[in-house]
């Protein structure tokens, strides 16, 4: 039996009816596709509001229509509207079609008649089109109460907080032996200049003790099975080789401990810790871990010291790499950054010069806890600088090395500017391109260090060297620079250089990423489902991104984001199952020859294959629809709902008018 | 709707290996000059030069004598965060010059022909021949000294008295022509 | 006996004839056979481009023509001559339009060019092709105590080529350890000599060869050792003009790597050319000297 | 180089659903003006383009195939796109043994925000065509109203 269409062509105002003679293709529509089936064809001025919808309502209930194709603005925008009206008429949404001759024909195009032969080509696809649409129910899925967060920095911490208040069960998975992340590494924060531990170190303690939360540190995801709703996620626990039952943290095997290493983690290589180890006093969880590759009694067979003075037994030389697995509905990656090393500019002259450091390095120099107790000396451990210079855009807004401007390296260099005045009195030289505060009242921070005397140069440092030129340059670090504003090349003498290193997505991102089915960017950061309207979903249902792994961010938005994912997963836990577009593929098993190549294409292993039978079967609820497999299949055997063969085939008929008596077909093509 | 011809447009069209080099990409940072070790001879540094022929300043910019300084150390080249290469932006300036006459004040220009038209006679670059091309317009000072080096170098045997000529040398001048029209006096 | 197209370039057989001597010697020692391009031309140093980029690329695509039609890899001992060779053939290579357009000119010389052949300079045949394993096995006198600067100028290290260290390059060091010497860590070893400005711009090439001469005798250097005629040229002849112009008095021997690798595998001086400077290089030969007779 | 002037060639374009449909509608919304010639087909992702969708749009009077994607690395399904990149050039050569000029079909990358790009990539490709002229295969002679999809309606 033939389809009875119902063709709908919008005015939108004048924005289509500018260009497009939409009265002219109803009509054509009526008539030249009357043998396809359009029993009905009607343009109206604007077909999204109620009259609208209620018109087409209308005809699917007089007129039995079967199938609805609306000629409009772009699915993007109104797919949904029409496709609900069709649903309260009674007619199964997925039979509605929604062709775009706004943005594709009306707004672009200037010529009326060829824009009105146009509509009409693009309309006649939608008709073929959607003769094979098949009524489409929405895939519906459970959602697993709990949730995963993986990374224990501030975007990690933020959001685990916010779900396990919101009395869900949260697993925070953290690769190092505390969570806190690299905010628990500076010293103030900009622009409010809070000490960072004070506002940070409460927020770690309540995800330590915080009954709804498990708090998995020096741990690792190896594998994510399933899909949104219901992953499957296996975890790998790293042997503490501390029994955490018995162990009080009393802290005294790390006394005892006899060797020594340098601690190029928390300390950014600034002091040495224990072989066993607490990597900071305010550390959660506070158990010590045992650095084994670098433990004399792992290396020698002898010493044990920690073991002999453990009050309570607790450390086990024994304890082994454990793997477990936990069920949870939804992921939040929250993996954070790696900083840019500045090694790779050898003319800035860190590691080969004396008293150069990172910006990370200059934070635990500044921090009360670190290596000089907040002191800001030079190498020797006494010596206060006279003068410094701070380096804005090392690694950074540089097609060298990274393209993009890592966001916080200005506020960061204004913030070091203050604390070295204020601690030092010193003369400070801030080397900048662009100075960049767009934050609240990040700008008059800005003001103010100017006002303390600061000295701005506008020019990117040439380099750095200890080569004097001139007597007063003897035994200075030498930064040589071009000060664009004033057009003078300058040679300036300082004690201490600061860099302040770009961020850069972690050394792992990538192998990161495919573990949980997302892409990073060309510049290796994740890229969400939408830059402006969905920052933190992914194109993976049910996996979020917050903080830093989306981009350069500071604390604000990253503890923003963090929250935001955390208030995505609380809506779609209680709605307690979640709809997916039913755009699937699906394999015909009498079709299907088994041989694989289905297999490797898919980005989402959404397809297993059965040994017993030989044949290929998707998981419905892994696929996201691409297609990718229905086009690979040698045998024909997968089709995919919403975009099959059929269907696309049609529409190609149907854009070239094939389907019309030709003569006629000329006229338009014409 | 073809844009109107800028000056950075014209130099970039000089610019064939670089394809036009992106020079409005210049972020005027300044790495250049402050790199340059020929800084401090130059009337505008580098970045006030890439400056000044984004703003169209032809005459100005034409009339420095910043490129004739440029010593092609491409130190600036492997350091412009904008991947622009200066070194390469210098040359084109200089050949646009060239044609356009600019400086006969400069020994670049008359030492770079020379040395050309040099190659296009005999194939090879030999000093004996090149000198007469700029030592006119150095002090009498200076000639004395190049004189005395020149002789010392002759007789430590490092300055033959005969040019060397390529044995195919009709080839190689039509082939040189097939590209630019001097050497014509030949 | 590996083969190689070897262009010299104009200054081996004027200024530089002593680098040339060096340059087969010890080449042949170390087993490598530089067969010279037979009648080839001025690559144009840094004198072309100011007049016509295309021209440029010609003359330079003549000579690399010739060493393709030879079968070997295209090896210079001059800085200049080699990023001229090296790029002009990578263009050439990544361009057909470009490379129609010089074929079309070369075709007057009954040649074609592909840009298939690899274009190296002299030190990256030494360390590289041959290795620093192989050409310590050819040290008879090693340089014990020998102080040497490495310079390697800007064009060999620069423009980049791919991803290598422009900054900060160690090969040369390598070498010259090899060689029982000591290479001395300076400020100014990939710095410019002002080599292309010495006619055109006098005071602004002094003021660099005077910059570099400081760094090199203030890290105590007994000897700066070059990889290219030009900057040889450039800091040895004109050491007098820097002393006359600063009122210093530099006398730094300045020699080509090949003639110092020539001395540690016991080559007779004068096979190397040595003795056709302008500053004596005696203060080094003490060196050498030293090992010869023990 | 045109040798018929009123030769306008009629072009399918394939899009993706999330990069470059998209840019189609952002070319729209900055009201980006190109020649009418081309008709898009919107796809999930570029990786479902299966080739057949390219011969039977040739075969069926379309004298040029665009095929638009998301820039490598930015697939929105992960690296879909280099998929299609592989049928791309496949294609090109099966065209080629078809006799059919290669440089009418034609691979373009455009992301979302790129609507203006994309615009002036249809224009060129749009000329490219029009320089080729019709494309006047046997096949399309015998044009006839009896297509698969007609069949299964009238059954």
């Amino acid at each position: 039996m033939s389809e009875k269409i119902g063709v709908y062509v919008c005015h939108c105002g004048t924005n289509i009816a500018g260009i497009v003679n939409v009265e002219e293709v109803s009509q054509w529509a009526g008539s030249r596709l009357k043998d396809r089936g359009v029993v009905i064809a009607r343009d109206y001025k604007f077909m999204c509001s109620s009259l609208g919808q209620e018109l087409i309502e209308k005809d699917i209930k007089e007129l039995g229509l079967t199938r609805v194709v609306v000629a409009a603005c772009s699915p993007h925008l109104h797919e949904r509207t029409f496709r609900t009206a069709c649903e309260r008429a009674g007619l199964n949404p997925y039979l509605c079609e929604l062709v775009s001759i706004r943005e594709q024909v009306s707004w672009v195009h200037t010529d009326k008649i060829a824009a009105t032969a146009k509509a009409e080509a693009v309309l006649s696809g939608g008709v073929e089109r959607v003769i094979h649409n098949e009524p489409l129910e929405p895939l519906k899925v459970p959602i697993h109460p709990d949730s995963l967060v993986v990374g224990g920095g501030i975007a990690g911490i933020q959001a685990a907080l916010e779900l396990a208040d919101g009395g869900n069960h949260v697993y925070l998975v953290e690769r190092e032996p505390s969570i806190g992340g690299h905010m628990a590494q500076f010293d103030k924060t900009f622009p409010t200049l809070d000490c960072s531990a004070c506002i940070l170190t409460p927020r770690m303690v309540q995800v330590g003790n915080h009954p709804n939360i498990t708090l998995l540190t020096w741990s690792e995801v190896t594998k994510v099975d399933g899909y949104v709703g219901n992953f499957e996620v296996a975890i790998k626990k790293k042997a503490r080789y501390v029994n955490t039952e018995l162990c009080t943290g009393c802290g005294i095997c790390v006394e005892k401990c006899p060797k020594k290493v340098v601690d190029d983690v928390f300390e950014a290589g600034m002091a040495k810790r224990k072989v066993i180890y607490i990597p900071f006093p305010q550390a959660v969880p506070n158990f010590p871990v045992l650095d084994a590759p670098n433990c004399t009694f792992f290396q020698k067979g002898t010493c044990k010291a920690c073991e002999k003075f453990c009050p309570t037994n607790a450390i086990d030389f024994n304890q082994k790499d454990e793997d477990i697995t936990v069920k949870v509905g939804n992921i939040v990656l929250a993996t954070g950054y790696d900083l840019f090393n500045p090694r790779r500019i050898p003319q800035y002259g860190y590691g080969r010069l004396e008293n150069i450091f990172t910006s990370l390095e200059f934070e635990r120099l500044c921090n009360a806890s670190g290596p000089t107790g907040g002191n800001i000396v030079l190498k020797d451990g006494i010596t206060p600088p006279k003068t410094v210079g701070i380096v804005h855009c090392v690694g950074s807004r540089d097609q060298n090395y990274n393209g993009y401007c890592s966001a916080i390296c200005c506020m960061q260099s204004i913030k070091f500017a203050h604390l070295v005045h204020e601690r030092t009195g010193a003369d400070i030289y801030n080397f900048y391109i662009d100075i960049r505060t767009p934050g609240k009242s990040y700008e008059e921070f800005y003001q103010r260090v100017l006002d303390e005397g600061t000295h701005f140069v506008r020019g990117k440092v040439a380099e750095v060297t200890e080569v004097a030129r001139s007597p007063e340059e003897e035994g200075k670090l030498i930064i040589q620079v071009e000060d664009t504003l004033i057009g003078k090349q300058r040679r300036i003498p300082v004690d201490m250089v600061i860099l302040s290193a770009g961020l850069e997505p972690r050394y792992d991102a990538k192998e990161t990423g495919k573990l949980f089915g997302i892409a990073c960017s060309a510049d290796g950061w994740y890229i969400e489902r939408h830059p402006k309207l969905d920052p933190i979903a992914t194109m993976t249902e049910g996996v979020f991104i917050a903080g830093c792994v989306q981009g350069p961010k500071d604390i604000p938005a990253t503890v923003a984001q963090g929250a935001a994912a955390a208030a995505r997963i609380q809506g779609k836990i209680q709605q307690g199952e979640i709809t997916l577009e039913p755009i699937r593929a699906s394999i015909n098993e009498d079709q299907c020859s088994g041989c694989r190549i289905c297999n490797d294409l898919c980005p989402f292993s959404a397809i297993l294959y059965h040994e017993d039978r030989a044949v290929s079967e998707i998981n419905a609820a892994l696929c996201q629809g691409c297609g990718t497999c229905v086009a690979a299949c040698p045998a024909g055997a997968i089709s995919g709902t919403g975009f099959s063969n059929e269907q696309i085939l049609a529409q190609i008929e149907g854009l070239l008018l094939l389907n019309i008596d030709q003569k006629e077909s000329k006229k338009v093509l014409a | 709707m073809e844009a109107e011809l800028t000056f950075s447009r014209e130099i970039g069209n000089l610019m064939y290996a670089s394809h036009g080099n992106p020079i409005k990409d210049c972020l005027q940072c300044g790495i250049c000059s402050g790199t340059c070790p020929a800084v401090e001879f130059m009337e505008h540094s580098p970045r006030t030069l890439i400056g000044m022929i984004g703003a169209d300043l032809k005459d100005e910019v034409l009339a420095s004598n910043t490129y004739w300084s440029c010593a092609s150390c491409y130190s600036c080249t492997v350091r412009c965060p904008a991947g622009i290469d200066i070194a390469d932006l210098m040359y084109a300036l200089k050949r646009y010059s060239i044609w356009k006459g600019k400086h006969e004040d400069l020994i670049g220009p008359a030492f770079s022909e020379g040395f050309v038209k040099m190659i296009v006679r005999t194939g090879r670059s030999f000093e004996p021949i090149l000198a007469p091309t700029y030592l006119p317009r150095f002090k009498a000072i200076d000639l004395f000294r190049e004189a005395q080096t020149a002789s010392t170098l002759i007789l430590k045997g490092r300055m033959p008295l005969l040019p060397k000529k390529l044995k195919g040398l009709k080839n190689f001048q039509r082939m040189v022509k097939r590209i630019i029209p001097i050497g014509e006096e030949e | 006996m590996k083969q190689y197209a070897y262009y010299p370039g104009c200054s081996l057989e004027s200024l530089a004839v002593s680098y040339n001597l060096a340059n087969i010697e010890v080449s042949r020692k170390l087993g490598l056979e530089l067969s010279e391009i037979e009648d080839w031309n001025c690559c144009g140093a840094t004198a072309y481009f100011p007049v016509d980029e295309f021209l440029a690329y010609t003359l330079v695509a003549r000579n690399l023509a010739k060493g393709e039609k030879m079968g070997l890899d295209f090896v210079t001992p001059c800085n200049g001559c080699y990023k001229n060779a090296y790029f002009t053939n990578a263009y050439l290579q990544q361009d057909p339009d470009l490379a129609e357009h010089i074929n079309s000119a070369l075709e007057e010389d009954n040649l074609h060019i592909e840009g298939t052949s690899k274009v190296k300079h002299l030190i990256e045949v030494f360390v590289y092709d041959v290795g620093l394993e192989e050409i310590s096995k050819k040290i008879t006198h090693p340089l014990q105590g020998l102080r040497v600067a490495p310079y390697y100028g800007c064009q060999l290290v620069r423009p980049r080529k791919n991803g290598e260290d422009v900054e900060n390059p160690r090969y040369f060091e390598d070498l010259l350890s090899t060689i029982g010497a000591e290479p001395v860590e300076y400020y100014s070893k990939t710095h410019c000599c002002g080599g292309s400005l010495i006619v055109t711009n006098r005071m602004a090439a002094l003021d660099m060869i005077n910059k570099l001469l400081q760094d090199a005798v203030k890290s105590k250097a007994d000897v700066i050792a070059t990889t290219c005629p030009m900057c040889n040229v450039n800091l040895e002849v004109y050491q007098g003009y820097v002393n006359r112009e600063f009122g210093t008095d530099y006398s730094v021997p300045v020699m080509y790597f090949t003639q110092i690798m020539g001395l540690a595998m016991g080559i007779k001086p004068n096979l190397l050319g040595i003795g056709k400077e302008l500053v004596s290089g005696a203060t080094m030969m003490s060196f050498a000297k030293v090992k010869e007779s023990g | 180089m045109n040798n018929d002037d009123t030769f306008e060639p009629v072009i399918i374009g394939f899009t993706c659903n999330w990069c470059s449909y998209r840019a189609a509608d952002t070319a729209g919304t900055a009201r980006v003006k190109y020649a009418p010639n081309i008709r898009l087909i919107r796809l999930m992702c570029s990786g479902r383009l299966d080739p057949t969708f390219v011969l039977k749009a040739l075969a069926n009077g379309a004298d040029g195939v665009l095929i638009t994607g998301c820039h490598p690395g930015d697939c929105h399904y992960v690296e879909q796109n280099y998929k299609a990149l592989r049928r791309f050039h496949l294609l090109k050569r099966v065209l080629t043994q078809m006799g059919i000029e290669p440089g009418r079909l034609k691979l373009v990358w455009a992301s979302a925000a790129e609507g203006a790009i994309l615009a002036a990539e249809f224009d060129k490709f749009i000329n490219e065509v029009r320089a080729l002229g019709p494309l006047n295969l046997p096949l399309q002679k015998q044009k006839t109203f009896s297509t698969p999809a007609l069949e299964e309606v009238a059954a």
